[in-house]
This record gives structure tokens, C-alpha cells and sequence, in this order.
């Protein structure tokens, strides 16, 4: 399977009826594929929409209303549209239920690096810094390891998104929780051994003796 | 009161070096009409307040392709190159500011606030310089209340009041910066008659406008 | 003349076409009734209305529109509804180019008490203290002297609203501004004489040479 | 995610003593049903956060003839001499702040801000006990975020999923409040299918609403 749906099916699990949820940029954004028809989820685009719905057909894309990446959506009916201090209000507020985003680096404690390289890519912070300061929970949906080097650090040397810890990282091999500030190894991905997780994961990480397989 | 102008009319106030906040995110919920005026009679030195630089040929990216703005104050410029390009040949001093801080900050110097305590940032390279104040034993970080000289603000319906409606996500900061700025100019999709627009639906009031670009 | 129509008359010139206005409860409150019908003026109500109309008639009011007392009013068309944020917003932020307040004191500087004589009313400061904070210009529209006893004061001994003075105290006696940060005589009632006015202001008065007669 | 029950079941939630924020402005816009249900409950020592007292018998008055209320956070008591008699016997400890402070406080809560800074209020009472905070060298008093354990609201129009409108005066603190409390509580003039309310026109989106009060 593909590493990128690997992740996205496994992090669409994580969602319950009701939630609101903000989908980031890239990998993220698959996640809302794999969400079963049965589950009532609100997605939510910072740019001012709670109710997305899938890219227009053909011929039916109206140019005021995009994703946060200026891409043609459509919304669900019961949708809601809003200003920008609003969107944030929610995002800020602890409103949105789970946000997933991509990532850099994260360290051994949960602190994400998402936003920018010295020197090389500065692209600027968006919304990521106030999602993972505010929403109610934070899972970050990436590679676990760049062409080989760990993205799972003892220590961010990219400047971080927040401060505070982010709830989940799900990658292509593994399913890590930072549950007492401590990164933990909670489930491999299918055909994935925990000594080759930990041959590509910087950070200490606490091993339960049971690591479930990923359902996915 | 407001007045009715031509779109020439209209910038031909706006001088050289002056500070603009343009609504629009990724260039969805711009007034293209006043950028490419802006663009025609060269206005240089632009002090610009927007969430993003869009890309080259839309929006604000037009003030880059131009090579008129000297400084930027903006949440994330990731998707113009060009933008990119002047910022690291120091040919634009540039401010990087999480999203929803920016608009808490636009939205504090319309509202009459001296700032806003948040959370997002404290502990990143967002805080430095700024000042780190604790209620109840949380730290949040000060962002201080931004205006600027003029708003241009693109709305949906416009009555001959001046009363403003929004369409969909092509809101976002628009409502927002109207309250900011010592001029507000706008465009509209449509210009209608007082009453068609129900005051429950006006989003922007009309004694925030000042002037409205006419048709044609 | 009655004293309050005098004081309503003589306030509803200080009233420019475009301007938001807003009136406290009282006097003020009558100075609508005062305002040439080809100035275009918005009233706000700050329980969230820009443009609010006479009194509806007789079956023609609505439980859901009411001025800041709860009473019914109507809307004019071209108004506006908002919520407690917007209105104060809108108050705080200089947008308000008028209000009109009643007083209990000013001071010699232009300070007003308007809110509270403590031990015996204690109704709360509403919406008078953001007022006279936020609005462009503030006018105090009262009688000139209670049962005798001046309003007008060396120094308030009841609580202040702010420590920004207002710029206009407008009496059944007389027009007082604050311009240098003293209390001047500007104008006098029609049959009022200066040393009358004097007689009950305790506050110093600057006394030009030429004291103009109100114009009602 | 939203869930429809009777008013009986809604407020038996709501335990004696708990924080209650209540939209309403003299009793326009306030939810009448829960506040009589309140009543027959007799749920005592409640902290009620309410811009006003109401007269008695009409909104939130209904809690003063009760005597339910032990805390009152509010702008203004002037009209409800009930309200009034208990402040003034001691059997209500009572916070009065100004109108403008009070919705940012309530917004702050919601949005997730630490507090804002205002120049209302300084070198007055208001200012007593609270940190003075300069910007620019302009002083500016630090109001502090408020939230509730629940937030009564009442609506225009409801929709299944728990979009909400407001109609006119009515809406006033009603979406301030739907953003500051740990449980939000709705009733609605109208219950309406989804879709029935245009994405522009909500102002509470359907996740920040926990329970509707269903008909009859």
C-alpha cells in the first residue's frame, strides 16, 4: 500500500461523529477519503468554511469558494461560512476537535517543527501555530523517516510550530502517542518490525510489551 | 458618508509608500480591480498588510510582479516565487505573523484594543520581542493592534449606502480590515439598491466605507 | 422653551450629514427628534442596530427590534444588525463620529461622572464608559445645574466614566467646550447672561469677549 | 455533535451553583424557556453572566424573583429593583463591568485569548485591581477572558445539525456566548431542516452547539 494512504487510512480512525476537524496541507488532506459515510465529521477550511464538500464537477466550481490552497471545494448542505477572526476564534478557541497536519521534525516529547528551514524555505506560518496551540487534539500525519533520516528527533533543530506537545504521530511505519510527555510506540504498520521503527527513529521511545499491528 | 468613484479616482489617493491592507486569501475575496489600478499608476514603496502574496498574476501577486511593495506583513507567502525572490534579495523587509494573530491584530486596531493575549507563539521565534504576560499562571504573548493608511476590501453586494455582504470564502479578512484603516475603499461583484440587502445580512455597515468603485 | 428642547435643539446642530451617531438614554434620546430631514445621519443603537427609525406604530412592532432600554423601535432601510462585539467595535473603535450622553457632574477639564452616586444609584456603567473612551466626539447633553447646585465642577466627587474628557457639554444655560483642556464658555441660552451662567458653574470658566447667543 | 431534548432533560444538566452565561439585552434575545425551567427546577446559587438584570418577570429577572442568583457578572442592573435590593442587602456578589469589556471578555473566552487590552475604564473605578498595560505609550487596561460552564442561547432560525441565525436586537450576546461555555444550550423561535439556512447566513456554526431544546 501506498505510505501516504497507509497514513491517512490509519489517521481517519482517529475521528468520531461530531468532530470538527481541520485537515492541513498534503498528506492530511487524503485523510477526508477515508472517512466511512456513516461518520458525521465537519471538515473545517480556515480560509472561512465549516462544511467542505469534494472538488466541484466539471463546469460547477464558483471562484469564491476554495480551500485554503485557493482550490475550487464545493459545501455540504448545513455548511457555514465566516470570517477569518471567526476561523480562528474556533481553531484558538479549542472548537475544532482534531486537527491533523504534516511535519518536519517532531521531538521526543510530542513539539512539532512544520513551518520552515533556515535559509532555504520560509514560507511563512499560515494557521499551523494556532492550530496545534488550540485544537483539542493534534495528530501529525507524515514519512517516518526523510530518504532514510529520522523525522522523529531528541531534538527539534527546526523552529518550532508551538510549544506545546502534539497528541499523535502517525506515519508509514508506526502509530507514536505522547501521552506522559514521553514519545511511546503504540502500533507498527503492517509488515513493520519494532526494531526497523527504531532503526529510523531518533527520539527514545518507550516500547510497550504488546504493540499492536495498525487495522488498516 | 461614502462616495461613489471611479476606480482611477480612487488610487490616485492612495500615495506612494503608503501603508494598504488588501483583503483576499490566496487571492480569493480580492479587489483586482484596485491591484491592477494600483499596478497602472506605479504606486511604489507600499507598505502591504495582506494574509498572503497569493501567486504572480493574481491578487496581491500583482504588486509583486510590479516590484511595489517594500514591506509585507503576512501570515505565509509559500506559493509566490517571486514574492520569495525579493524577500531574500532583501528587496522586501518582511513580517511573519500566525495566522489567526494577524487578524486578532487588524481586528484590535479597528476595534480600539491595544492588542490581544494569545497563545500562539509563545516559546517559538514568533515571540521574539514580544512581551510574555501570565494570566492565571498561563503564558501569552502580546500581539499589539495593527492599522493602516487605507483597506481595500472586496465585497459581494454592495447597497448605494454602503452597506457590505460577503460571498462564501471570499470573506475572510475583508470584514475585518474594513474597520482598520483610516480609508476604506471597496469593489463589489454588485452594486444594488438600499434595501435589497436584509440587516441581518450586512456584515459591514455602511458608515465603515468610504468609498465605493463605481461600475464600468 | 422647555429646557430639554432647548438642549436637544442646540445638540441635533452639532450633528454633520454621514455621521454615526449614538444617544444615551434621556436627553439625548431627544435630539432625533431634532435633525433636519435632509441630514443623513445613522443612529446606532449599541444593542446592536445602525439605522433605527421612530417608533413603529400601533401593531407594527417586533419583540426582536428594540433600542437599548428594550422598547420598540424601527429600522430605516439601509440598517444594519449586529452583534455586542460588532457594536462595541464599532464604539471603541472610533467609529462612532458622535454620542450624546446625559451627565450627573463634568469637571473643570472636561471630565464626566455619569454613571454611579455611590451608596444610593448603582445601576452600572452600560455601554457610557466604552462611549466616551472610543466615540470621535462626545457631547454631554444635561441640565445646567440640579435643583441649583452646579454640575459643572472644580472636580467631580462622584466616580468618573473616563479620564478622556469630552469635548462638548451642552446646558439649557449655555455651550461649554474643552478645547485647551479648560472649560471656555462658547454660547449662551437665548435670555441667559453670562454672569447668570457663572453664577451656577463651579468649575473656572474661560470667558472669551464675545459670547455668541445659541442659535434654536 | 448536536443533540435535541426537551427543555426538563436540559436543564436537569445544570447543577445548583453552576456558571451560566445568559444571551439576552433587557430580555430581547434571551431564552425564555430555559430560564422558567431554571425556575421550576429551582436551581439556587447560580453565577449568572448576563449583560443586564431585565425587569422582573421578563428574562432574566425571572432568576432575581427567584432569588437564584449568588453571582452576577454584568454592565448594567438599573431597570430591576429586585436585582437591585439583593445586590444592595449582600445576598449577591456582583461584578460590574463596562459593556465593552464585557463582550471582549466573553469573545476572549471563546476565542481562546488569554484577555485584550482596552483604554476603557482607566483612571476609573474599572480600573481597580487590574494590571495597567502601556502600548506605545498608551495606557490600556489587561480585561481578562471569562467562560461559563454553560452558555444559554436563544436563536432566530435552528437547524437540525445546530446552525444557528439571530433575527434583529435579539442576537446581541447570543454568538459570543455560543463560543464561551463548556456546554451550550439553544433554543430556537424556528427549527428548520438543514440547508434551510444559507452558509452566508449562519453566525453559530453547528459544532459549537451541544443540545437544541425541541418543541412542545
Amino acid at each position: 500500500m501506498d505510505p501516504q494512504i497507509i497514513i491517512a487510512r490509519r489517521v481517519a480512525q482517529e475521528l468520531k461523529s461530531g468532530n470538527l476537524v481541520n485537515l492541513g496541507i498534503g498528506i492530511p488532506t487524503l485523510v477526508a477519503n477515508y472517512v466511512p459515510a456513516d461518520l458525521k465529521v465537519f471538515f473545517q477550511s480556515e480560509n472561512g468554511l465549516i462544511g467542505t464538500g469534494p472538488i466541484p464537477e466539471q463546469g460547477m466550481a464558483h471562484p469564491l469558494l476554495t480551500d485554503a490552497g485557493g482550490r475550487p471545494i464545493s459545501a455540504l448542505p448545513g455548511a457555514a461560512t465566516f470570517d477569518s477572526a471567526m476561523s480562528f476564534g474556533l481553531i484558538r478557541g479549542g472548537h475544532v476537535d482534531v486537527t491533523v497536519l504534516g511535519g518536519l521534525q517532531v521531538d521526543a516529547h510530542g513539539r512539532l517543527a512544520n513551518w520552515m528551514i533556515p535559509g532555504k524555505m520560509v514560507p511563512g506560518m499560515g494557521g499551523a501555530m494556532d492550530l496545534v496551540s488550540g485544537a483539542k487534539r493534534v495528530i501529525v500525519a507524515m514519512q517516518h523517516a526523510a530518504k532514510g533520516k529520522p523525522k522523529i528527533v531528541k531534538k527539534c533543530n527546526l523552529p518550532l510550530t508551538s510549544a506545546r506537545p502534539v497528541h499523535l504521530v502517525v506515519t508509514d511505519m508506526a502509530v507514536i502517542g505522547f501521552a506522559d510527555g514521553k514519545a511511546t510506540l503504540l502500533e507498527t504498520a503492517p509488515g513493520i518490525s519494532v526494531a526497523e521503527v527504531m532503526a529510523v527513529t531518533e527520539a527514545e521511545l518507550v516500547v510497550p510489551d504488546d504493540i499492536p499491528e495498525m487495522k488498516i | 458618508m461614502m462616495r461613489a468613484v471611479s476606480v482611477e479616482e480612487a488610487v490616485a489617493m492612495i500615495p506612494a509608500g503608503a501603508s494598504v491592507m488588501v483583503g483576499g486569501f490566496m487571492g480569493v475575496g480580492t479587489p483586482e480591480r484596485l491591484l491592477d489600478e494600483l499596478v497602472r499608476q506605479q504606486k511604489t514603496g507600499l507598505s502591504l498588510i495582506c494574509n498572503d502574496a497569493a501567486t504572480p498574476g493574481k491578487g496581491v501577486g500583482k504588486l509583486f510582479d510590479a516590484t511595489l511593495v517594500s514591506r509585507l506583513t503576512a501570515t505565509h507567502i509559500g506559493l509566490n516565487p517571486k514574492a520569495q525572490q525579493q524577500m531574500l534579495a532583501n528587496q522586501i523587509n518582511i513580517d511573519l505573523v500566525p495566522q489567526g494573530s494577524f487578524v486578532e491584530r487588524i481586528r484590535a486596531g479597528g476595534c480600539g484594543l491595544g492588542g490581544v493575549l494569545t497563545p500562539t507563539g509563545v516559546g517559538t521565534l514568533v515571540a521574539d520581542g514580544k512581551r510574555l504576560i501570565e494570566v492565571d499562571g498561563e503564558p501569552f504573548l502580546l500581539e499589539t493592534a495593527i492599522r493602516a493608511q487605507f483597506a481595500l476590501v472586496h465585497a459581494f453586494l454592495a447597497d448605494y449606502l454602503g452597506n457590505l455582504t460577503y460571498a462564501l470564502t471570499a470573506r475572510n479578512f475583508n470584514p475585518i480590515m474594513a474597520m482598520a484603516a483610516d480609508t476604506v475603499i471597496v469593489t463589489a461583484e454588485h452594486i444594488v439598491p438600499v434595501g435589497v440587502i436584509a440587516p441581518d445580512h450586512v456584515i459591514t455597515p455602511a458608515p465603515l466605507v468610504d468609498y465605493l468603485i463605481t461600475n464600468g
